[in-house]
């Protein structure tokens, strides 16, 4: 029985499809956050420099790579969606949007709290926190973009050549960063993974994985909701909503 | 080629007729840098190291300033809608609009800029570097701004919306502006920053007419 | 020869018309007629390729026009319910500089010529602001006389202008039409040329 | 069992600011966006009931 998945393309198919996932993924996420938080404060051992409060990277770092991940992904369904002219993907690229605004700011905020202890202040011009902040430009300038655009089919389009545009920026962004920091501090202390004790590298993977799977979730729910007010006038929403 | 020459010989034409919006621009510029001393103090050391960092903040906010008005004009009275469909690629149309649009807003502050210098008291060497940098870097800022000034045609807050786009886009063209700069006060090579502002402006015009020509036919649909 | 097929077009979710086909050779004339929103302009616009269709085909000798661009702009010319003229240059230049955008350079000789055709005599080099509204119209209409294009694409063409000037429209479609040439247009005000046929949209 | 009682727990040696002010603050934004999400998907099936009684008349 040959699943023809191009069925699922379309936003009603796929509607049904993301109901059905959306309590797996959630499900999932919420067990792998009670691992990694067990493994992170009851395993892991305390840090031989910075003692307890380095348990923050187990949230700041998944954060900070799933922020840039996403924003990569919102841009492949954005050009996705340009190139195909498929709504599906232009409903997704939307629906990732909040999401990896949260975890950039979440990353930030948690970047921080990490920092005041590590480096005695609250705000460090690091070049990834920098980097970080000036990724959450890039999400806020997509959503108040598809915002502020009244025809939804524009502002799919216009928001997606902005993904398209930002995303080829990023790696020029990061690198200049990177230049302009070493350039005026020299590299701050690398937090490499190798040194880092088995536990909380597993620690650290949980809670990617629990917060990857929160992500999936969130994003299904999103997608849902956007595909229903895309598609209220029709007789299909009416049997769904019903 | 004929359509760029046109276009931008039309782009300038307007402009000299409304020789107002190419001053405002400028004395925007002027008047930006010259808060700074107040803001900061008269302290020539300290204001001295700041300098770039000021006149290349104030060049990006002046550009931003005059993007608004690169396409809105024509989209409101219909020869925006002829442009598209002129029977020459978009793109180069589109180039010639945003070289127009360098030389009305880009241009001056380059030429404002080693006046503005000195009244941070810059060096001579720190001056030409920082006039280098401007002329590589103010026609990316103007190109990475048409993509935002196409995008947000015809928005409610389209003004501060562009700025919010297209502000990110730009900062690795400030921190290679003001690096070579300040390279050149600390006595260092600028060949690498200088030569990095120019690959990305190769890359704007490579990649920035055809994806501001893409940006108006969303926006015109 | 312009060919659609089964043509769909919407505004937002309202969907204005569907499953419209028709042809039009050269020497033929169509008027598009219906009541206020009933999609007259979206149907020019979609054939410009302004607005996508939702779905049916525009083909241009068989060719899709979506494939096209470029090539197919060279063949039409469209007028909007919006002049395209700018109010700080002078009929003469906006003139100029239309034909040259639509790719064929004009010199003086010919522009001040056709603005004199259009009853713009001594009126070339005054800034269009100070023109009516009318006198603005044909300084956009003037545009018909100084190209090359089969298909006219004409959006209400006869808005303010007089008598005088809607027969002078009429003979400038008439001389189109008598050189192959092809006229798809909008109008509320009535226009007589022989062998119109009209396409309802309502 | 690494810690040697709760209050050792909370307190997190001495920086129990920082990490409870970060988690806590992950767990309000986490819980934020799924209400708005819920809230998001009644207001779309509501839309839609909206619109149903529109067409009706």
């Amino acid at each position: 029985m040959a699943i023809n998945w191009f069925k699922y393309a379309a936003p009603t198919n796929f509607y049904g499809l993301a109901g059905k996932l959306i309590p797996w993924f959630a499900g999932f996420s919420l067990v792998l956050f009670a691992a990694g938080m067990y493994i992170g404060f009851f395993v892991a051992p305390a840090d031989a420099q910075q003692g307890e409060f380095y348990r923050i990277i187990f949230i700041h770092v998944p954060t900070s790579i799933l922020s840039m991940v996403l924003y990569m992904v919102m841009a492949g369904y954005a050009a996705l969606g340009l190139i195909f002219n498929t709504r599906l993907s232009a409903m997704m690229a939307s629906a990732i949007a909040p999401t990896g605004a949260l975890f950039a700011f979440i990353s930030l905020w948690t970047g921080a709290l990490w920092g005041k202890p590590m480096w005695g202040a609250w705000w460090v011009w690091d070049a990834r926190l920098t980097s970080e902040l000036i990724l959450l430009f890039l999400y806020l300038g997509f959503i108040s973009l598809h915002a502020s655009i009244d025809d939804p089919r524009r502002a799919d389009r216009a928001s997606a050549l902005l993904a398209i545009v930002g995303s080829v920026n990023v790696p020029i962004i990061y690198f200049s960063v990177k230049w302009w920091n070493t350039l005026h501090q020299g590299s701050t202390i690398k937090f490499s993974g190798t040194s880092m004790h088995v536990a909380m590298q597993q620690a650290m993977f949980t809670m990617l994985a629990a917060l990857w799977l929160y992500a999936l979730a969130v994003v299904l729910a999103r997608v849902r909701s956007i595909i229903l007010e895309r598609e209220r006038h029709t007789h299909w929403a009416q049997e769904v909503a019903a | 080629m004929k359509l760029l020459v046109l276009v931008i010989r039309r782009d300038l034409m307007l402009a000299m007729r409304r020789r107002a919006d190419v001053l405002t621009t400028l004395f925007f510029f002027v008047m930006v840098v010259s808060l700074f001393p107040l803001g900061v103090g008269p302290e020539m050391d300290m204001l001295r190291k700041m300098a770039a960092g000021v006149l290349w903040v104030a060049a990006l906010l002046s550009s931003m300033l005059s993007l608004g008005r690169l396409f809105a004009t024509d989209y409101l009275d219909g020869t925006l809608e002829q442009m598209l469909l002129a029977p020459q690629s978009l793109s180069m149309l589109v180039l010639g609009k945003m070289i127009a649009h360098w030389m009305v807003s880009g241009l001056p502050l380059v030429l404002m800029a080693p006046v503005l210098g000195l009244q941070f008291d810059m060096s001579v060497q720190a001056l030409g570097i920082l006039i280098v940098g401007l002329l590589l870097g103010t026609p990316i800022l103007s190109m990475i701004g048409a993509i935002g000034a196409a995008l947000t045609l015809g928005l409610r807050g389209g003004g501060v919306l562009l700025s919010l786009l297209v502000l990110p886009l730009c900062i690795p063209v400030l921190i290679f502006g003001t690096g070579a700069v300040e390279a050149i006060a600390n006595g260092q090579s600028v060949a690498s920053h200088l030569s990095l502002l120019g690959a990305v402006l190769v890359l704007a015009l490579v990649f920035t007419p055809w994806v501001t020509a893409q940006a108006l036919r969303i926006s015109m649909e | 020869m312009l060919e659609v097929t089964k043509l769909a077009c919407s505004r937002g979710d309202h969907r204005l018309f569907s499953g419209l086909s028709f042809r039009l050779e050269p020497g033929q004339i169509l008027q598009v007629d219906g009541a206020n929103g009933s999609g007259k302009t979206s149907l020019l616009r979609a054939l410009c390729g302004f607005l996508m269709p939702d779905e049916g085909e525009i083909s241009w000798g068989g060719i899709s026009t979506a494939k096209m661009e470029e090539e197919f702009y060279a063949k039409i010319l469209y007028l909007g319910h919006l002049n395209a003229i700018k109010d700080d240059l002078n009929a003469l230049e906006n003139l100029r500089i239309a034909a040259g955008i639509s790719g064929c350079l004009l010199d003086e000789q010919q522009a001040v010529s056709a603005l004199q055709r259009m009853g713009l005599r001594g009126r070339e080099r005054l800034p269009t602001k100070v023109l009516s509204q009318g006198q603005r119209r044909r300084v956009a209409l003037a545009r018909l006389l100084v190209n090359q294009a089969k298909l006219w694409i004409l959006d209400e063409p006869l808005t303010a202008l007089d008598v005088g000037a809607v027969h002078l429209i009429e003979t400038l479609l008439m001389e189109h039409l008598a050189r192959q040439g092809m006229v798809i247009f909008t109008t509320h005000q009535p226009l007589q040329v022989p062998g119109l046929r009209t396409l309802s949209l309502s | 069992m690494i810690w040697a009682s709760w209050n050792d727990f909370w307190a997190m040696g001495g920086y129990g600011l920082y990490v409870w002010g970060s988690y806590s603050v992950v767990a309000l934004v986490l819980l934020l966006e799924v209400r708005a999400a819920g809230q998001r998907q009644r207001r779309a099936i509501a839309q839609v009931h909206e619109h149903k009684e529109d067409t009706d008349i």
